[in-house]
């Protein structure tokens, strides 16, 4: 931010600090947010933070290769599903269970990830467009999946059976938030690293931000780019495992989808100017606002959609401010 | 007052009756018992888990839930909150339910039955449909049992069942409403509207195409004058006050299950002839179809009628 | 006082100033517009021509001075404005819309009366072909932009100005992309406006056009006037002396042709995008040490060639051999692994990524090697050396090798990139346009570069649009037509008529 | 049916697609479609990326209620929703435009805007969430055309449309025509093939987009407003339901031709009604549900292909 940008928010604190009918709405959302008997609030935030680190880290690969990829959605359902398909048949230990559904997760987010860039390659229709509608399809497959041959009967949902106990990703004692956030920390980190210290994060970046001198330099653009889509789709199938394994237990129809993850993952990396130290950050600071958002509508009955207008606001100044956060699509 | 009831919905109550019956029953029972009474409504999976959470964690003595999306939150959080009872209305935890999870369920099917024979006996083209939200086996409880009563009083009638879907089936009259067209122009003269928030579009269909229609969980008449033949109704707020009774009065982990013989299901056509008179429901004028209706739910609370659940089924 | 203080001008500049950051563009300058005169405007790039014309014409604001002209005093608002008064520019880059019809072309932004915003088609076609008819042009009306050679859209920017009238006609280097002979007959066509009574400036980089077709030479230099005189009264070497402050001396250039053939192209046939015309066929041997030039006017298929020769783009048929092995299936980096150097034409988009940092832009290409990098990862240390290192060697006026490329001026950018692909020896250098917008130190320094790389045993495609250059650096000189070979010339035979007339597709 | 439930409908119950109520079902599923479609052609050819016509949508879904609902009449309904539309329209000017954002961010935040926007408004106005009904908001006025009523088979097709239907219609030829032979139409066409170029013209392409973002936001409003008052009466959250992304499909298919975008808007508007209808043939709702996004992949697909569109993103 420049010295300008933190105008803004100063004058929003101080305004909350002096107006005693703002503080207690301030007060709630930080209780919704941080606070709770044994901070369970705080468990919560991080349990979402999680998500959509792993959302948004899948995004920054893709972008940082200026690959527009909006296909996180389904790529995120694909591969919660996939683990779900292996943590509920896979007559393994559970150790073993985890990993395969691990690994069937990774890959199928990131074949379809890779499916869209073939149908920009290939057959020329645009990554942006292709990538998004990709998500229909996938969502409805889950949906379907859920509803009819892989539903718990039981339990009168649409979601599947549970994921056997001992594969579960084991959870912080007394809190809803799942060793899951190891593994999205740890691919935060991996990405982050490998973009400033690998030469593979290096090419995708001249890639993004230059794809005529990536080429002309001699890069293998073409490996490039279904490789940085490869990636992305993984993290988000990832992300998938780590929902599927952790929070949920099982796949339920919508959980991933109707929270909007994907969208959110996307406005945080464009937030956070897609410098990838940044993007953890974005990613806490939106389920801040998504929880506290929650706090502050229980304690002040202010609408929580006012948390989603202050982030549309918060886009719509950054961008009009000139400091465009697409590679190469600036002025 | 030094009691506090919360109630966590599932999804925006909205115009939603099933949802605002929760409302309702929750504010009764806090006056009942002079107690506070907080209303959270949630939106998605995680919203749901965070709002009990909060629920708990502000110190709420009973957390009433309403719908099956809360089976795995209160399994998972319940424990971590033994000072609170928590009252599952319309679904339950049958195995290894944790000692402060109550629950209160519904025999819906029983109404739907009665449903199916009002439409049965109404029909004049021997079909009917049901338009309900979306392909779960809780909801075969009203389709199936739909199709069952209309079978039972006239064998000769066709039901057909049509799903609203979409992004947001418990809240989509426009696709209700599509669904109800097509229904009606393949000849259905009764319709069966369970579609939760849909149920406006199928309203607003069968106006513009003159079927009529029957409803559930309370009474619609008054919204589409001269359409609507009869509803069940499902006293969600009844059952949310007798079981705040039972807890308060010290009953742990008990599972509730509430039928025409309990009086927690009933229908419009069962009600007392004077409230019959002035449900603003077609039925009301058609003595021979309450009569019939009556008899059959009379059977079914003495046993002699089994109305099959669909749910057990599978 | 309108019109009273200028006697016999259109319009006078007085005093104008005009800066963009740190650059200096206009000081003080000041200049009076003749009807009937054809005025000549050089300087080198850089000087500030454009910025003077686009001033004029309302395009940018001036910090100081002030316009007169005959219908009043004070600069035009807008465009509209300047076009109102009777003032009209073709600008350096053609601003012409590529989808829409010739006609179109012409009466956007005057589409003339029409009942609520309606255009009465009919009409403006009717007078729009007078106009054409009148000053001798033939061009289809109903034909998309897009579809048409280059000398022929140069024709509708003028039938623009035409269309609207305008008194005062200025021209930013228009014969840039144009054979000698469409130059001689574009002049022709000035000197007849100008004696109808118009005021037309030309602003050019080819001095025998200034002594050969302009009554009047203004001569700029670091955002200044440094010269106003008659044409009668001065010279071709003077021009260049004021324009450059200095006596330049010709390149110093001597054959070091060796033996063998570095790069030989048989019957090669470049595969067309879609919309192109085909490219090919193209025969060459070409030695090491050599110097291939490669002339021809814009869009004669220099592109396609020089993506073939890189590897950027397939050869639809035909055989690329270097030092004897076929490479016609070789990607990119297998040719550079072979020894290939690439200066692309674009370098703020092929050449440079222009976001990135100086020290990254020095080692792509290498990035994966030693020093640059151990295994998969990269040693930051070694990378930042060597853009220090650059810097160094090559002059370039930078922060430091973490500086943004895009911070450096068009000289500099050249830079880095000439100074990153000579770095690895290279056996064979494509260079596209190297000293296109850089100014002439940076020029001479890159003529040095590429001939010293010649004299070290490289091979040198060396593609230019100023024949100015290919004449000073080949050792032979091919000419491109059409996307075909139109002739293959000597140093030694080398003639500006001769390569004009194989320009425009004369054998 | 899968999942081992049993089969409610009886055997043998006949499939019923081809009815009169489903092609008088499609212009309802059309009219949104083409209306939004035109509005992103308008952007496309001025050179602006519009992809925030799902929420241009929604606010007019919105505000057509709203204005519906106060007023008592439909065109407070449709005179609010246009109002909402040129609103969001400047606002995508404003930003987009005047100060140079990028245009995909513009749109992303203006969805998201639209989104939280109209549900926050929802219980602000209302106090309701997710969904507002009402018997006193107005509908659109319907047109029943007494002569074609009586051909049998195109009779409930084109009778009993609402107005937005027709002005949809009408919208199309009006549209191709002004683009050619309108001196705004040409402007704009100039100003998203070489916006330098109509500078050095006089003409500044900053207004040209501008009008063409507002008018993209006033019919990507009506838009919405044929969601929320003809096609029923009432506003739920979401009410887009995806459609502005079909219409963002449409636009880049037929690269922004009214004449183009007519048939694509009918094609896809069959594709949406035949997917509420499909259950009939005991498909899976969920696969009639992707239906429409699968087919617009391969339509792109085959377009794309044949034709060598620039499509900008
Ligand atoms: N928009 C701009 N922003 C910043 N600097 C500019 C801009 N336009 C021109 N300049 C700078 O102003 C100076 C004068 O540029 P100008 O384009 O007038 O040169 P010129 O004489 O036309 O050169 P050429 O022969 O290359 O066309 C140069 O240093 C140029 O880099
Ligand atoms: N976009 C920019 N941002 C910051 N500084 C810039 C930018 N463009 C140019 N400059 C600075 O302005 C100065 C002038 O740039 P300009 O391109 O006019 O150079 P120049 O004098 O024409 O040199 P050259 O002949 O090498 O092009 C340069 O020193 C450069 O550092
Ligand atoms: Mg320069
Ligand atoms: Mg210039």
């Amino acid at each position: 931010m420049t010295r300008r940008g933190w105008i803004v928010p100063l004058a929003a604190l101080a305004l909350i600090a002096l107006v005693p009918g703002l503080r207690a709405v301030a007060l709630g959302f930080l209780d919704g947010a941080f606070g709770g008997r044994n901070l369970f609030n705080l468990w919560s935030t991080l349990s979402r933070a999680s998500i959509l680190l792993g959302m948004a880290i899948a995004v920054l690969v893709a972008f940082r290769a200026g690959l527009i990829n909006l296909g996180g959605e389904g790529q995120l359902v694909l591969g919660a599903l996939a683990a779900a398909l292996v943590g509920i048949y896979a007559p393994l230990p559970g150790w073993a269970v985890a990993s395969a559904a691990l690994l069937a997760a990774t890959v199928a987010g990131g074949l379809w990830g890779m499916l869209a860039l073939w149908l920009d390659r290939g057959l020329r229709v645009p990554l942006l467009v292709g990538s998004l509608l990709l998500n229909y399809p996938a969502v409805q497959f889950a949906s379907w999946l859920a509803s009819h041959p892989l539903r718990d009967v039981a339990s009168g949902s649409a979601q599947t059976h549970r994921i056997d106990g001992a594969a579960r990703l084991p959870r912080f004692d007394g809190t809803i938030l799942d060793y899951g956030i190891f593994l999205t920390v740890a691919v935060a980190l991996l990405a982050i690293l490998a973009d400033r210290y690998t030469v593979f994060g290096y090419r995708l970046r001249m890639q993004g931000l230059a794809p005529d001198f990536a080429r002309a330099q001699g890069m293998p653009t073409r490996r490039l780019g279904y490789q940085a889509l490869f990636l992305s789709g993984a993290i988000a199938g990832l992300t998938g495992f780590t929902a599927v394994f952790g929070f949920a237990q099982r796949y339920v129809d919508g959980m991933l989808t109707q929270p909007l993850y994907a969208w959110t993952g996307i406005v945080a990396v464009l937030l956070a100017g897609m410098v990838p130290w940044r993007v953890p950050v974005a990613a806490l600071i939106f389920a801040v606002l998504a929880t506290g958002a929650g706090g502050m509508e229980r304690v002040a009955g202010i609408p929580r959609e006012s948390a989603q207008i202050v982030i549309a606001l918060a886009i719509l100044w950054l961008a009009g401010s000139g400091r465009s956060p697409m590679p190469g699509r600036g002025r | 007052q030094d009691r506090t009831f919360y109630y966590v919905s599932p999804d925006p109550i909205g115009l939603n009756p099933f949802l605002q019956m929760g409302e309702a029953g929750i504010r009764a029972a806090a006056d009942a018992h002079d107690a506070g009474a907080v209303v959270i409504e949630s939106d998605t999976p995680q919203s749901r888990l965070e709002n009990v959470s909060a629920a708990a964690n502000d110190g709420a003595d009973i957390v009433v839930v309403l719908g099956f999306e809360f089976s795995d939150i209160l399994r998972d959080i319940a424990p971590l909150y033994p000072d609170t009872q928590f009252l599952i209305v319309d679904q339950c935890i049958w195995d290894d339910r944790p000692d402060n999870i109550s629950c209160a369920v519904f025999r819906e099917h029983e109404s739907a039955f009665l449903m199916g024979a009002v439409a049965g006996l109404a029909s004049q083209a021997d079909k009917v449909a049901v338009v309900s939200a979306i392909d779960i086996p809780f909801l075969h409880r009203y389709t199936d049992a739909f199709a069952a009563g209309a079978r039972h009083v006239a064998p000769d009638t066709q039901s057909e069942v049509r799903w609203v879907g979409g992004q947001n089936p418990f809240a989509d009259p426009v696709r209700a409403k599509e669904q109800a067209l097509a229904l009606a122009a393949g000849g259905a003269d009764v319709i069966f509207s369970a579609t939760a928030g849909g149920d406006f579009g199928v309203f607003e269909a069968a106006q513009e195409q003159g079927f009529t229609v029957t409803t559930v969980d309370v009474n619609h008449c008054p919204a589409a004058p001269g359409r609507i033949l009869d509803g069940t109704l499902k006293r969600v707020d009844e059952v949310i006050g007798t079981s705040i009774d039972r807890i308060l009065a010290g009953e742990r982990s008990f599972v509730a299950t509430y039928g025409l013989a309990e009086g927690g299901m009933g229908a419009i056509s069962l009600l007392p002839d004077a409230e019959l008179a002035e449900s603003g429901c077609l039925v009301a004028d058609r003595p021979e179809i309450v009569a019939q209706v009556r008899d059959l739910a009379a059977q079914i609370v003495d046993g002699s009628l089994t109305v099959a659940d669909p749910m057990a089924a599978d | 006082m309108p019109g009273d203080g200028l006697p016999g001008a259109v319009c006078r500049l007085r005093g104008i100033d005009k800066r963009f950051g740190d650059t200096h563009a206009l000081r003080d300058v000041s200049l009076d517009l003749i009807p009937g005169e054809v005025l000549a405007l050089v300087g080198e790039n850089g000087a500030g021509k454009t910025t003077l014309m686009n001033v004029l014409f309302g395009l940018l604001r001036a910090e100081a001075g002030r316009l007169d002209h005959d219908a009043g005093t004070g600069f035009f608002a807008d465009a509209a404005d300047a076009i109102a008064h009777g003032f009209g520019m073709v600008h350096q880059h053609f601003m012409l819309f590529d989808d829409l019809t010739v006609l179109e072309n012409v009466i956007v932004g005057a589409e003339g009366p029409g009942r609520l915003g309606r255009i009465e088609l009919a009409a403006r076609a009717g007078e729009v072909a007078a106009v054409m008819a009148r000053f001798g042009f033939a061009l289809p009306l109903d034909v998309r932009v897009r579809d048409l050679p280059v000398a022929t859209r140069q024709q509708i920017e003028i039938v623009k100005l035409l269309y609207r009238q305008a008194r005062v006609v200025i021209l930013d280097e228009p014969t840039a992309v144009l054979t000698p002979q469409e130059a001689g007959a574009l002049f022709a066509m000035l000197r007849g406006l100008a004696d109808e009574g118009r005021a037309v400036v030309v602003i050019t980089h080819k001095l025998p056009e200034v002594t050969a077709h302009a009554d009047r030479v203004v001569v700029m230099r670091g955002g200044a006037v440094v010269a106003d005189r008659a044409v009668a009264d001065t010279s071709a070497a003077e021009i260049a002396r004021l324009m450059v402050g200095h006596d330049i001396a010709p390149v110093a250039k001597r054959n070091h042709a060796g033996a063998g053939v570095r790069l030989a192209l048989r019957d090669l046939h470049c595969a067309p995008r879609a919309g192109e015309r085909p490219v090919g066929p193209v025969d060459l041997d070409l030695r090491p040490g050599e110097i291939l030039g490669i002339a021809g006017v814009a869009g004669s298929g220099q592109g396609p060639l020089v993506e073939t020769l890189v590897g950027l783009r397939p050869a639809a048929s035909g055989q690329i051999a270097m030092d004897g092995i076929d490479i016609t299936r070789a990607d990119v980096a297998a040719r550079r692994a072979a020894g290939l150097a690439y200066m692309a034409e674009d370098r703020m988009r092929a050449g440079l990524a222009v976001d990135a940092s100086l020290a990254e832009n020095a080692v792509a290409g290498r990035e994966a090697q030693p020093p640059f990098a151990r295994g998969p990862f990269r040693r930051l240390t070694a990378v930042a050396a060597f853009g220090r290192d650059l810097i160094a060697r090559y002059d370039i006026r930078a922060t430091g090798p973490a500086q943004r490329a895009a911070d450096l001026s068009g000289g500099n950018k050249q830079k880095i990139v000439v100074a990153r692909e000579l770095a690895g020896q290279p056996r064979l250098i494509v260079a596209h346009n190297p000293c296109w917008g850089v100014d002439i130190g940076a020029i001479r320094f890159i003529q040095d570069r590429l001939l010293e790389a010649a004299r070290s045993g490289a091979a040198v495609v060396f593609v230019s649009s100023e024949l100015d250059e290919l004449f000073a650096l080949s050792d032979r000189l091919a000419v491109l037509h059409d996307g075909r070979m139109q002739a293959l010339l000597d140093r030694a035979d080398l003639d500006i008529a001769r390569v004009g007339r194989a320009m425009a597709g004369a054998a | 049916m899968a999942g081992g439930v049993g089969p409610v409908a009886d055997a043998g119950a006949r499939p019923m697609i081809w009815d009169a109520t489903f092609f008088e079902s499609v212009p309802r599923f059309v009219t949104p479609l083409l209306l939004a479609s035109l509005g992103g052609a308008l952007c496309h050819r001025a050179g602006v990326f519009n992809i925030a016509l799902e929420g241009m949508m929604l606010i007019g879904a919105f505000f057509a209620v709203v204005g519906s609902y106060f007023t008592a009449h439909w065109l407070g309904g449709l005179g609010a929703a246009v109002a909402s539309g040129l609103a969001a329209g400047a606002l995508y000017a404003w930003v987009g435009v005047r100060r140079g954002g990028d245009d995909i961010v513009v749109s992303i935040g203006l969805n998201i805007l639209a989104a939280g926007l109209t549900a926050f408004l929802l219980r602000a106005i209302f106090d309701q969430r997710g969904q507002f009904d009402d018997p006193a908001i107005a509908t659109l006025p319907r047109i029943a055309l007494p002569g074609i009523d009586a051909v049998a088979s195109l009779g409930p097709l084109l009778s009993g449309q609402s107005v937005l239907f027709w002005a949809a219609l009408a919208l199309v030829p009006l549209l191709a025509w002004g683009l050619t032979r309108h001196r705004l139409g040409l402007r704009m066409r100039a100003a998203g093939d070489n916006p330098a170029a109509l500078r050095t013209l006089g003409v500044a392409p900053e207004r040209i987009r501008t009008v063409a973002v507002l008018g993209s936001g006033a019919l990507c409003a009506l838009a919405g407003a044929q969601l929320s008052i003809s096609n029923v009466s009432l506003f739920t959250e979401g009410m887009s339901a995806g459609r502005g992304w079909i219409a963002v499909v449409i636009v880049m298919m037929c690269a922004g031709r009214p004449v183009w975008i007519l048939p694509a808007a009918l094609f896809f508007g069959l594709i949406d009604a035949l997917a509420v209808r499909a259950q009939v043939f005991g498909l899976p709702q969920q696969l009639t549900e992707a239906l429409p996004y699968g087919l617009a992949i391969a339509v792109m697909a085959v377009a794309l292909r044949r034709a060598a569109f620039r499509v900008r993103t």
